[in-house]
């Protein structure tokens, strides 16, 4: 029972599913001799050859219309977008083609490919680096969205999204790269499509993914001190959507906060929202919160923590919940 | 016209002369010939059965290819069985050669169906592709992973002239010198992008731009069907020995509107468009089989018997054709339906029935 | 009072505005001679000049940045996009910097530029010409998104919009471009952020925007035979939003449906939800449903009618939420 | 090194030697000469006391520039006043050289404001770009902007060899051409894209790219900044006064890290960086200058004094400066703020005030 950080296990996932699968490639700007800039493909093209992992011109469409390509010879690309802002260049091909394309296709072929984005912010880095893009995503209908917010998780999400028929949107949030999880990387966690309750409790349900997951659970254990049990939801896949854990749970608590570091305004929390709402109305006992980023441009680094959801800020969503 | 100037490369001038220098290496049999001819009339008259389908509102919308079968026919009938064709939206002649079911293919502009190839990968020819300059990326790629794999087989892109001033493009053309990916990238350039003319598109000749990326450009008479065929085979066999990609601009012209919904008139005159209808490709190549006696008369009123065959089929197979029933386009989404899908297919196809009851 | 098309309306609008403010400028693809597709720049050209009114090259990434890059020099473009599915290549520029220049500024510079695009469907178009993208829009902090629904609307909004020192997406909704409409064309509409009240009623409010406000009055027409009176809000701007009206409308009749063409996944009617949730919840007599283009790629155009919220079932939900 | 091929402009040659011939028509008086040695030291002294900064936690990441001071310096100082400058991430060089404030300039890298530059149409010098390639758009529109009204400016943008490979590159250079854009696009090719070596970035030469525009390319030695000087200045004019843009490829290295954050040892070999030492430009320079008499020791020590002390006065401003006021976020994301997000303004000020009492 090894202790190892995500980075670590994103790189195991990779180095796993390259020697499972010989069609799998992976490319990106600077993931072969560097490693990727935060080492998540550290050491993969030593091990596997500069045909198998290679790097790119710095062309993010490209990227994203080459892999396209790549899935109709056959193989599996796994591509890097090397922060998510980086990502939009490649909105185009996603949305116009890739998201579409067994669509179009009537299902007589399969985009199984895999694009890898480092998301969230948290980490004190530069304008563009620390952006929260799901929403982009999750609204166009043909690719399933993941994200996970355990290393152990990690390993297991990244090692199915590669085996999948479907084009997947792999987000990594960044501010867990170096949180530790000790256990063993054996892909046999729940499959994508399933939320995970992460902490059980009765009077209130926080809806997370991502870095906000850990987020919750520090305000889940400082509530308990005041006998207060919150459920923390690990959504893990927004697309699709666990609606019956949703649904469960909050039938259970009758109270929900859904916390995002996305902008607020169409940010996927409304769509839990609205989910809770059309699912579980008559057993809400308050208003469903949510508590997210706010709704300008991701901010100047030193001041993320006043945009970024705060155990504070939080807690006052829970408090009103509760109190209603 | 098409520039006279020495870099287009020709075989057959439009007064039916023949360059034996430039038609030097030409392996084409007189079977070969004739059935080049062949395609070039039935994609004429699919282009105009299509064109005629959309006016009795069998068709929403088509892009007449018409005054472009060489430059399509010519390229298409240059590439080997293994070789996959990624197309735009106004290939239907490079589909004929390919033996793509045309009617499939209709069912893309009757509204009926977006892909237009069943099964594109076994096809070798890539689904009607619309956001213009994006499918070239994915031909790179395709070829890349063709070349990873040790076979020898090359992708082919058509795109228009419009298409250059795309970023993708660019990207592709880029990635394709630096990976070496065996790749030919034909450019049709009908002088319209829709209303914008092509010296409003780019300040440089298109076959120039090859230049950025360090492989070979080629300007060819797109409307000189064995000088088309022979520099994209050329390309081709670049491609597949040596990861050699090459940007062909073939000089053409498009003799119909944009598309079946667009007015031409109000931005091209009716003198420009006469000039390129005696250049006309079919034309041109009708007179030099015919001198060269490798078809005669009753020949070409043979093919054109067929091809009337043909375009009576398609429409025979189009009109009417329904759309897909709604619940298989629940089924395209994914290889599975998701719960969230589920629930919205249900209530879909529940509203159905309700429909047919009452 | 003439009677104007929308299509006529916005052509106005920019007519009004060319003469209005010598600074404005009209650039993308076919506006010039063509007219634009939908001849929405007819005669603009011939009667501004080459340099007011022009066409570009085939690269809607270059068409917004370059018009951000003209707001620098002093002027104030409108850019056309040929259809919504082709603004994808510009959404880096939009979103990256476009959306942020203002703000990274620290307000020092301003960007007063609008980017027209044609949205939705319903017209029996061709893929890629039918789509709703206004979440991808929306959830973009920095953009205001406005969308008309009626001609007169249409260029009191438009007007508006040029003059306005913010980008701005102003989507057209195309099946309406020929809906006719009597009145006099003057800027003196309700001004950018404000809602419409397109019809009053107690017992459910319908919230929609673009075509399907007509689509909702004509429910609300269909429903008052029976004597249910339903209240039709037309957003009219999507950001900002007009919380205030969305409140009204809802504490007065305690039940809502919100409609839309976007497929419902993060689609902007989640928003809606969620803001009515937070605002209105303890006024809420039923759960607010989303009628909405299902989670798939537009469809094909003989398939259409399934898939866009049809009177049906915009009914369906109005019944399900009364009989709660 | 950089290439010999004679298709690199040089003047001054590394061993010293000066080729009159390629000097001809330089229109820099001594001052000048003096004032750009003044600016190339400013920059390298700056730009290590930045790196210094960043070692000790007062910025959050810095992009070093040493090793391009020539390229900077010398395009920069061939401008003028109402020439507009849109630069990437690693031109503080060219910041110095338009008098930009570099305490604002330096809280973008420290991560207290995104911008680094206030009111950049009045400075002429527009925001720090990260999206690679993405700022190039930005300087044609605000060219052709200029143009339409008849004023005689051009703008420059710079960018690093990685960025030729975006499309927004492309269709820059693209619109440039087609409305004969008064702009200069500046690519520093110093070699390396974070970890990406130019020969995997590209396969032809960045110069001949603008062949596929339809506007002159030049290769410049980029550590020669009597050369970069030249070619730069020759553009603009050709810029304001034609409407030609130039793209211009000054081939130089970047000694440093990518960015504070890398680590090129795991890319590059220190034999590569070493040979570039040799080349540095600030040292070709000074013994030009030197040899010339135009400068001497007591010179150089003191414009040294001066670097060391506007490096100290960027410092001093620069350490624990406080990032704006929340409040104030809110207030720059419109021209007024809406009330959804007065709304969040108000949740926000009001934690903070907690914050402050408990
Ligand atoms: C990205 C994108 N922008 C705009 C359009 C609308 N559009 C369709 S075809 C066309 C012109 C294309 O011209 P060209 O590339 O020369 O090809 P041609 O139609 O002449 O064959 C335009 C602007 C589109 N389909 N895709
Ligand atoms: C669109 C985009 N993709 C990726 C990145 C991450 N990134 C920042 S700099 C850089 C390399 C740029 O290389 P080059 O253009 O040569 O400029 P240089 O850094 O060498 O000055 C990359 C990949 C980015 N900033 N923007
Ligand atoms: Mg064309
Ligand atoms: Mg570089």
């Amino acid at each position: 029972m090894a202790e190892v950080t995500m980075a670590q296990a994103l790189n195991e996932a990779l180095r796993f599913s390259l020697s499972d699968d010989d069609r799998v490639l992976i490319l990106g700007e600077d993931v072969g001799k560097l490693g990727g800039v935060f080492r998540i493909t550290d050491k993969l093209q030593a091990e596997f050859g500069e045909q198998r992992v290679f790097d790119t011109p710095l062309a993010e469409s490209a990227i994203a219309g080459v892999s396209l390509g790549l899935t109709q010879a056959g193989w599996r690309p796994v591509a890097e977008m090397q922060f998510e802002a980086f990502s939009y260049p490649a909105l185009d091909q996603v949305i116009s083609h890739i998201a579409k394309y067994r669509f179009r296709s009537a299902g007589t072929t399969e985009v199984p490919m895999v694009i890898r984005i480092p998301c969230g912010g948290g980490i004190g880095a530069a304008e563009h680096h620390s952006e929260s893009p799901e929403t982009y995503y999750a609204h166009t209908s043909g690719l399933k969205v993941v994200i996970p917010s355990t290393a152990l998780d990690a390993f297991n999400l990244l090692v199915r999204a590669i085996r999948d028929p479907d084009p997947i949107i792999f987000f990594e949030p960044k501010s867990r790269y170096w949180s530790k999880e000790s256990g063993d990387l054996v892909p046999d966690g729940l499959p994508i499509g399933a939320a995970r309750v992460a902490r059980e409790g009765q009077h209130c349900t926080l809806v997370a993914w991502g870095a906000m997951v850990a987020r919750c659970l520090e305000v889940a254990t400082a509530a308990a001190e005041d006998g207060v049990e919150l459920e923390v939801l690990d959504l893990r896949s927004l697309v699709p959507l666990d609606l019956d854990a949703l649904a469960a749970s909050v039938q259970k608590t009758g109270r929900a906060v859904v916390v995002h570091e996305a902008p607020l305004t169409v940010g996927f929390g409304a769509e839990v929202v609205a989910r809770i709402v059309e699912d579980s109305f008559d057993y809400l006992e308050a208003p469903v919160l949510r508590v997210t980023g706010y709704d300008m441009p991701y901010p100047p680094a030193k001041v993320e923590e006043h945009y970024l959801p705060s155990v504070d800020r939080i807690f006052h969503a829970v408090d009103r919940v509760l109190s209603h | 016209m098409p520039s006279k100037r020495d870099d287009t490369f020709r075989i057959l001038a439009p007064d039916g002369t023949v360059d034996e220098k430039a038609k030097e290496g030409l392996d084409l049999k007189e079977e070969d010939l004739r059935q080049m001819f062949r395609f070039m009339v039935l994609a004429r008259k699919v282009d105009l059965e299509c064109t005629a389908l959309q006016r009795q509102g069998e068709l929403a919308v088509y892009p007449p290819l018409i005054g472009q079968e060489a430059a399509q026919i010519g390229s298409a009938y240059a590439l080997g069985d293994e070789d996959f064709i990624f197309p735009s939206y106004r290939e239907m002649g490079a589909a004929i050669v390919r033996g793509v079911d045309l009617v499939d293919y209709m069912h893309f502009h009757r509204g009926t169906w977006h892909g237009g190839v069943r099964d594109p990968v076994g096809a070798r020819f890539a689904m009607i592709s619309v956001p213009v300059g994006s499918q070239m990326l994915h031909a790179v790629g395709w070829a890349m992973g063709t070349k990873f794999d040790g076979k020898e087989a090359c992708a082919i892109t058509y795109f228009g002239d419009g298409a250059t001033s795309q970023g993708d493009f660019h990207e592709a053309c880029n990635f394709a010198g630096v990976f070496k990916a065996p790749v030919v990238f034909f450019c049709q350039n009908n002088h319209w992008a829709i209303s914008v003319p092509i010296e409003k598109q780019t300040a440089a000749p298109i076959w120039k731009k090859a230049e950025a990326y360090g492989f070979p450009g080629v300007r060819v008479d797109g409307n000189d069907v064995l000088a088309v065929y022979k520099v994209t085979r050329e390309a081709t066999e670049r491609a597949r020995a040596e990861g050699i990609p090459t940007l062909i601009e073939a000089v053409t012209y498009r003799l119909g509107p944009h598309s079946t919904a667009d007015d031409a008139t109000r931005y091209r005159t009716k003198e420009e468009v006469d000039r390129w209808h005696e250049l006309d490709p079919l034309e041109r190549y009708r007179q030099f089989l015919e001198a060269e006696g490798v078809a005669d008369q009753s020949f070409v009123l043979e093919v054109e018997a067929e091809a009337e065959d043909v375009a009576a089929t398609v429409r025979a197979g189009i009109q009417g054709a329904p759309p897909p029933p709604v619940e298989d386009l629940f089924k395209w989404v994914y290889s599975d339906v998701p719960p969230h899908l589920a629930r919205q297919r249900d209530e879909a196809l529940g509203l159905l029935e309700e429909g047919e009851d009452g």
